[in-house]
């Protein structure tokens, strides 16, 4: 199997003929939890495996935020890396406008990645004026809240099913000394677990028209305002939780200090790796158990052009393999995240990502906010999101008057 | 023979300052040149002018014949020694001596033979290993010498040698300046504020005052007929009384119009005298009191302010009419304060100075 | 007395009021001041699980050297598990030619700005210092084009360069101050003597300047190893220094934060400039005194 | 001091640009970084302030759109407050701790190396390292606040890294604990370098010790002040680190300062045109401190 495609891919993609050489690709990400970790690390398994080139890994800790400054520095200085990360959406758009990523058009059309890829918004993003610059990988999305079964137990209160029992059952968690929801003091945690709340309470409609259209009368609409108490209520649930990080967050979850952690899909990697079982040791409610919908966000990798035909042949090489089944099973088991492929079965998928699967299936998704919003306008709801859920005063009307403002100026 | 160093109209200005203008100067081959000033007068600047160590704005330098203006001080065939010694802290004496030649690309052989030379003369021969930090002043300044003399050179320049030195010590060494000069009879120009060093060393002296030279003459000169006021109350120690008063031409008479009123006859007028107002100078040291005063043309009474016996000598501070006046007594005279007693001089040795030019009548 | 020597008068009785009150804020402040260090040693000494129930000031019970092994060969940053071990030699390999780069040319400068003044030399000095009070980030943009232009981005020399620049305002200051400080009659009897720009420099200035290279190479090595945003930005990950290193490993969760593998890799990571001051402390003050108090 | 001739007739003067030439070689490193790096990247920054650059520099002019924004942005409102709050009150702490240990360690006392090894010792780590150091110490968890619940004041609060309203505080005690040795050695140098005698005769006079340092001694030691301010301030425009280290910002964004929404803004927002307004705002607020005080310097040197 692993030799067919090696085989495949070479004569797919070297059509010229050119002998291989071995190339040392570097390649950077900032995957370096213990999920992400364990998830990357396949992917250079099968990278060096398969080919005759080299996997470099240049892994940034400390999430996004400090990681692409980096590569887009060393982008623009002209030190491009072999192949880099991006979420899905419109962070690398400037760069492949200036002419500094590798057009992968024609290995897309090749392979066909048109006829599997599913969704296939997932391409469409990285499709600039027709052209491919860039290959999906997986599929995260935000809408999960996390439920851990110790915690309810020791609080004596059945674990809850949707966001209104959760509420419900918070006041008997911090009888027990518990934290009802754990939550990371990292800004994007704050935005992210308003987005999840956003869909799962304003609706799906109302989250478009904002998102979408930007339509900033929604955003200040009742839709909204709902959404904006319910943050208000979340906040004071998760106030006593002391942390940065969010795995480390999600370790309370696991730990059963705490009752639950909004938090996308990776969060699942860390359940794997402490050994716990889906469904018996944790729950997940996607869309907060009220609207059940997968946004499409996640990571994609991007090719700067390298003027060299022989790293150019590895790229090419390397982006092929991402996207292969064999690869996309293999990483995404471990990621815990759903793979780009709609022709894959993941029969060794456990019951959250099951759940994620079948919603998938039924063609319930939304774009993620990455996607929808440039980084600036993002930064700027991260801005008032980690303000709003750090200060208790900060009353949830005016947090809404300014996040219709930010809407009204988005781009 | 030509002149050692020939300065011609000179001209230094940083920006808009001028410091030095219209100056020229001629130092004969082996003559001993002090230049003598307060601080600020631009004694030293000229020196670094001659040294090459300012670039001039103006002018022309010759050393032994040669058109030096710009050129490297080295090659200007100089040897310079600074008041802070400005030896190289981290090399031995020997090699503070030797790092000029070696830099001049003397053989070696030379080198050692010339520093040998040198530290006879100027007995720093047990001093050669050692550091300068390990020397006192008087010795870090022979070595500073030292490094001049091995450089082999007609001209000599020291800018104020012996100031950082305590009173005996600068004493010693200011002797052993002039026997040194007398031993080489190499061209000397010495810059100093002290009028005592100036007087010993000096074939010429040039007195300066704000970047000009006021006046350049054998120290004797300088003491005796002083060219203005400046001079006058420079040169003398303790300084030449300076007494304002009005001169009648005529009857060759001085009045200061404040009870002291004396004839100025036998004066030596450089010219023909006016009526007017002038400052007469007079020496403490020519003055004549008590029963000596008898001898001298002209006699006034001196009422005692002040006395300070020194010794040798007595020096006393007392009033002609409301004027000060300063003299000197002999050591033995027994005078005290509020005694009157009678004072004289001899009118050809004042000075009197127009009192708007300043210029010597 | 003691080897400390004092200067002046006699020391008064030993238990005086005033000696209660002087040395009583010295350990008071000694305290506050040790007080990290200690917490970040015993932290490093125990294992996670005496961590959690012990408080962070209670000596080890049981010591263990395993975070520091942990911490040196083992800790993991995505999916390279050799601890600082790499950071160590990289900070090494920047550090050196960046030291001896840029306090070179900070020395040269400052010998010009207080030896060879020129027309305008002034002026770019007082440009110079100006850029002392540039906050980085305002350059880092500007930087990443010319390091671009010149073809140095992600090199080992594009990273010793940048290092070279930022160290110029502080350092050209201190060795300028140290030189106009020097006797001026040195140089000139040094130009007498027929030595030149380079011949001085070399000959006559570096010798007598001992103090305040320490002073600046003090500050140069620490300023360079505990570098991160240059660190970070402009070069690559197989040369990245050790406090990236540093920040990776402690910023790469995996499950629980190992607070003891932490602080073994942060006190691995202050160990070269601590030596530093430990070992040359005497002569960055005395080099403080001439460089930094005058003019 | 002046000039290296190269002419070989010492009769005339050299060619004007050549004059010096050793040392105008010499100074290229400098004029290169003051004018390629320090004007060319200030003002490079401050063009591009007034276009709507996003991910990548381009000239299309908005004219002061960026800076009606900037000052329209809380985050950016509450960082220059921080910046105002922290920067005054480390300056006075520093400058008075610095002094108050120098004059301690200037009192002949016994250990002196010691206990100034102990106080610079701090100068010698990184940002980072402090941040963790002080993070870990500071934690409500462990650290002090556990251990003295522990010792039986179950009420006790001091949690200011999760505390909006103390967090500046907790950068303070970390910024302090790396920053006043330094000063605290120049100081130590500057009260070396007062003349012995100053002590013997305000000691014959009968004036108190307390009162000799702050009549007689700080007028004097003004120099060593100004090299202090000058260090300080430029460190308080730069900080940085500390933040990142300690807090990120946060809680919320109490502890955000301007640099840190510059780099945020630049890099992470990918929106140069806003961060280039910001930092240009910053440069413009260091101008501010650092004109009048040029201004100074050189007057006293004309005078």
């Amino acid at each position: 199997m692993k030799k067919t495609f090696a085989l495949l891919a070479s004569t797919s993609l070297i059509s010229a003929g050119t002998a291989a050489l071995a190339v040392d690709l570097e390649v950077t990400h900032w995957w370096t939890s213990g999920g992400e970790a364990a998830a990357v690390a396949e992917f250079a398994r099968l990278f060096n495996e398969n080919t005759d080139h080299t996997w470099v890994d240049g892994a940034i800790a400390g999430a996004g935020g400090t990681a692409r400054p980096i590569m887009i520095g060393r982008i623009t200085g002209g030190d491009p890396m072999g192949a880099t990360q991006f979420n899905h959406g419109r962070q690398a758009e400037e760069l492949v406008e200036a002419g500094l990523m590798l057009d992968l058009t024609d290995l897309a059309e090749a392979e066909g990645w048109r006829d599997f890829v599913n969704p296939t918004s997932l391409l469409d993003s990285c499709t600039i004026d027709g052209r491919i610059y860039c290959v999906p990988i997986n599929i995260h999305s935000w809408q999960w809240l996390w439920l851990s079964h110790k915690a309810y137990e020791d609080a004596g209160v059945p674990v809850p099913t949707n966001w209104e029992e959760f509420i419900e059952a918070a006041p008997a968690l911090e009888e027990a000394g518990k934290i009802p929801l754990a939550m990371g003091g990292q800004p994007w945690q704050a935005t992210g677990a308003f987005g999840v709340m956003a869909i799962a309470l304003a609706g799906t409609d109302a989250w478009k028209a904002v998102h979408i259209d930007q339509n900033a009368e929604v955003a200040a609409g009742p839709e909204y305002a709902r959404v904006f108490e319910a943050a208000a209520q979340a906040r004071a649930f998760a106030a006593r939780s002391n942390v940065q990080d969010w795995n480390q967050a999600t370790n309370m979850v696991i730990s059963g200090q705490a009752g639950g952690q909004i938090m996308g899909d990776w969060a699942q990697g860390e359940f794997q790796v402490a050994g716990l079982v889906a469904g018996e040791d944790y729950s997940c409610l996607p869309g907060l158990g009220m609207n059940e919908i997968i946004s499409t966000g996640g990571d994609a990798f991007y090719f700067p052009k390298i003027n060299n035909p022989e790293v150019e042949a590895a790229q090419l090489e390397l982006a092929s393999l991402m996207i292969s089944q064999e690869a996309q099973v293999a990483f995404n088991l471990k990621k815990g995240s759903l793979p780009v492929r709609g022709d894959i079965d993941l029969t060794a998928a456990n019951d959250c990502m099951a759940k994620g699967l079948e919603i998938l299936a039924t063609g319930n998704i939304l774009p993620d906010a990455n996607q929808t919003f440039s980084p600036d306008t993002q930064g700027q709801i991260e801005d008032l999101m980690v303000e709003f859920w750090n200060d208790p005063s900060y009353t949830a009307e005016d947090a809404q008057r300014l996040y219709a403002e930010i809407i009204a100026r988005a781009d | 023979m030509t002149n050692s160093i020939s300065i011609k109209e000179l001209k230094l200005a940083f920006g808009a300052v001028t410091v030095l203008e219209n100056l020229n100067l001629d130092v004969g081959q082996g003559e001993f040149l002090v230049l003598l000033g307060s601080s600020g007068c631009g004694k030293s600047t000229l020196l670094n002018c001659i040294a090459g160590l300012l670039d001039i704005t103006d002018g022309e330098i010759h050393i032994q014949g040669k058109n030096v203006t710009w050129e490297e001080p080295s090659k200007r065939g100089i040897g310079m020694v600074f008041q802070s010694y400005a030896l190289y802290p981290q090399m031995t004496v020997e090699g503070n001596l030797a790092f000029g030649l070696k830099n001049a690309r003397v053989p070696k052989a030379e080198i050692v033979q010339r520093i040998a030379r040198a530290a006879e003369v100027l007995q720093i021969e047990p001093l050669l290993k050692r550091k300068p930090g390990a020397l006192s002043g008087g010795q870090r300044q022979r070595v500073a010498i030292g490094r001049a003399l091995v450089r082999d050179v007609d001209v000599f320049l020291f800018d104020e040698p012996l100031s950082n030195l305590d009173a005996k010590l600068r004493a010693d060494l200011r002797v052993e300046i002039k026997r040194l000069h007398h031993k080489l009879k190499n061209t000397m120009i010495y810059v100093t504020h002290d009028q005592v060093e100036a007087m010993t060393l000096a074939d010429r002296i040039a007195i300066m005052k704000g970047g000009q030279i006021m006046q350049l003459a054998p120290p004797a000169e300088i003491y005796n007929r002083p060219v203005n006021k400046y001079v006058a109350g420079f040169i003398g120690s303790p300084a030449m009384n300076l007494i304002p008063g009005q001169l009648d031409a005529g009857r060759q008479h001085f009045d200061t119009g404040r009870g002291m009123a004396h004839s100025v006859q036998g004066y030596d007028f450089s010219s023909a005298p006016v009526s007017g107002p002038v400052w007469l100078g007079l020496r403490p040291e020519h003055v004549q009191a008590g029963a000596l005063a008898q001898s001298q043309p002209v006699q006034v009474d001196a009422y005692v302010d002040m006395v300070e016996p020194m010794g040798s000598d007595t020096q006393v501070w007392a009033k002609v009419g409301e004027q000060d006046v300063r003299f000197r007594m002999d050591g033995q005279a027994q005078v005290a304060i509020g005694d009157t007693i009678p004072i004289g001089f001899d009118p050809a040795r004042l000075s009197l100075f127009d009192k708007k030019s300043e210029a010597r009548l | 007395m003691t080897a400390v020597t004092p200067r002046g008068a006699k020391p008064q009785k030993a238990l005086s009021p005033r000696n209660i009150m002087l040395y009583g804020a010295l350990i008071i402040f000694s305290m506050y001041y040790l007080l990290p260090l200690y917490v970040m040693m015993v932290t490093s000494l125990k294992d996670m699980a005496e961590i959690r129930v012990g408080n962070i000031f209670s000596p080890p019970v049981e010591v263990t050297f395993q975070p520091w092994v942990k911490a040196w060969s083992q800790a993991c940053t995505g999916i390279n598990c050799d601890g600082l071990s790499r950071g160590f030699w990289n900070s090494i390999r920047i550090l050196i030619p960046s030291l001896i780069i840029s306090v070179s040319v900070a020395a040269l400068t400052g010998y010009v700005l207080a030896c060879w003044r020129f027309k305008g030399s002034e002026v770019f000095f007082g440009i110079l210092l100006m850029g002392a009070f540039i906050p980085y980030q305002v350059l880092l943009y500007p930087l990443v084009i010319i390091l671009r232009e010149l073809g140095l981005f992600g090199s080992l020399w594009g990273l010793v360069l940048v290092h070279t620049v930022f160290a110029m305002p502080i350092n050209v200051l201190l060795f300028r101050n140290y030189f106009v400080a020097l006797p001026e009659e040195l140089f000139k009897a040094a130009r007498v003597d027929g030595a030149g720009f380079w011949g001085i420099f070399f000959r006559i200035v570096i010798p007598m300047s001992l103090p305040i290279f320490v002073v600046s190479g003090i500050i140069q090595v620490t300023g360079i190893w505990n570098d991160f945003l240059f660190g970070v930005v402009y070069t690559r990950p197989e040369n990245y220094p050790m406090t990236v290193q540093l920040n990776n490993i402690v910023n790469s969760v995996q499950g629980v934060k190992e607070y003891n593998v932490n602080m073994a890799a942060t006190m691995l990571t202050g160990l070269v400039p601590l030596a530093v001051y430990f070992f040359s402390g005497r002569l960055f003050v005395r080099g403080i005194a001439a460089g930094a108090v005058k003019g | 001091m002046s000039s290296a001739r190269r002419a070989r007739d010492g009769a005339r003067p050299p060619i004007r640009l050549l004059r010096n030439l050793s040392s105008k070689l010499a100074a290229i490193p400098m004029v290169l970084v003051g004018l390629g790096v320090f004007v060319g990247g200030t003002i490079w920054t401050i063009v591009h302030s007034f276009t709507d650059s996003r991910l990548l520099p381009r000239l299309n002019w908005v004219g002061f759109d960026q800076y009606e924004r900037l000052w329209n942005t809380r985050r950016w409102l509450v960082s220059i407050e921080n910046l105002a709050v922290y920067g005054i009150v480390s300056l006075v702490l520093t400058m008075c701790l610095g002094f108050f240990l120098a004059a301690l360690l200037d009192r002949k006392i016994r250990f002196e190396d010691t206990f100034r090894t102990i106080f610079l010792y701090p100068f010698a780590l990184s940002f980072i390292v402090t941040g963790l150091a002080w993070q870990w110490i500071l934690n409500p968890e462990f650290g002090i606040q556990s251990i003295i619940r522990g010792l039986g004041f179950p009420n006790f609060n001091f949690d200011p890294l999760y505390n909006p309203d103390l967090v500046i505080i907790g950068l303070l005690i970390a910024g302090l604990w790396q920053g006043t040795g330094l000063i605290m050695v120049i100081m130590l140098a500057g009260l070396r370098g007062i003349d012995e005698d100053i002590w013997k005769a305000t000691r014959v006079d009968g004036i108190p010790v307390w009162k000799t340092y702050i009549v007689v001694i700080i007028p004097m030691m003004k120099p060593v002040f100004v090299t202090a301010l000058v260090l300080v301030t430029s460190g308080i425009v730069k900080l940085y680190d500390l933040v990142v280290a300690m807090t990120s910002g946060g809680p919320g964004i109490a502890s955000e300062v301007p640099a840190k929404y510059v780099y945020d803004t630049l890099f992470t927002r990918q929106n140069l045109g806003q961060g280039f307004a910001a930092s240009t705002m910053m440069l413009v607020t260091v101008a501010i401190i650092l004109i009048p005080w040029a201004y100074m310097q050189y007057r006293e040197k004309r005078q």
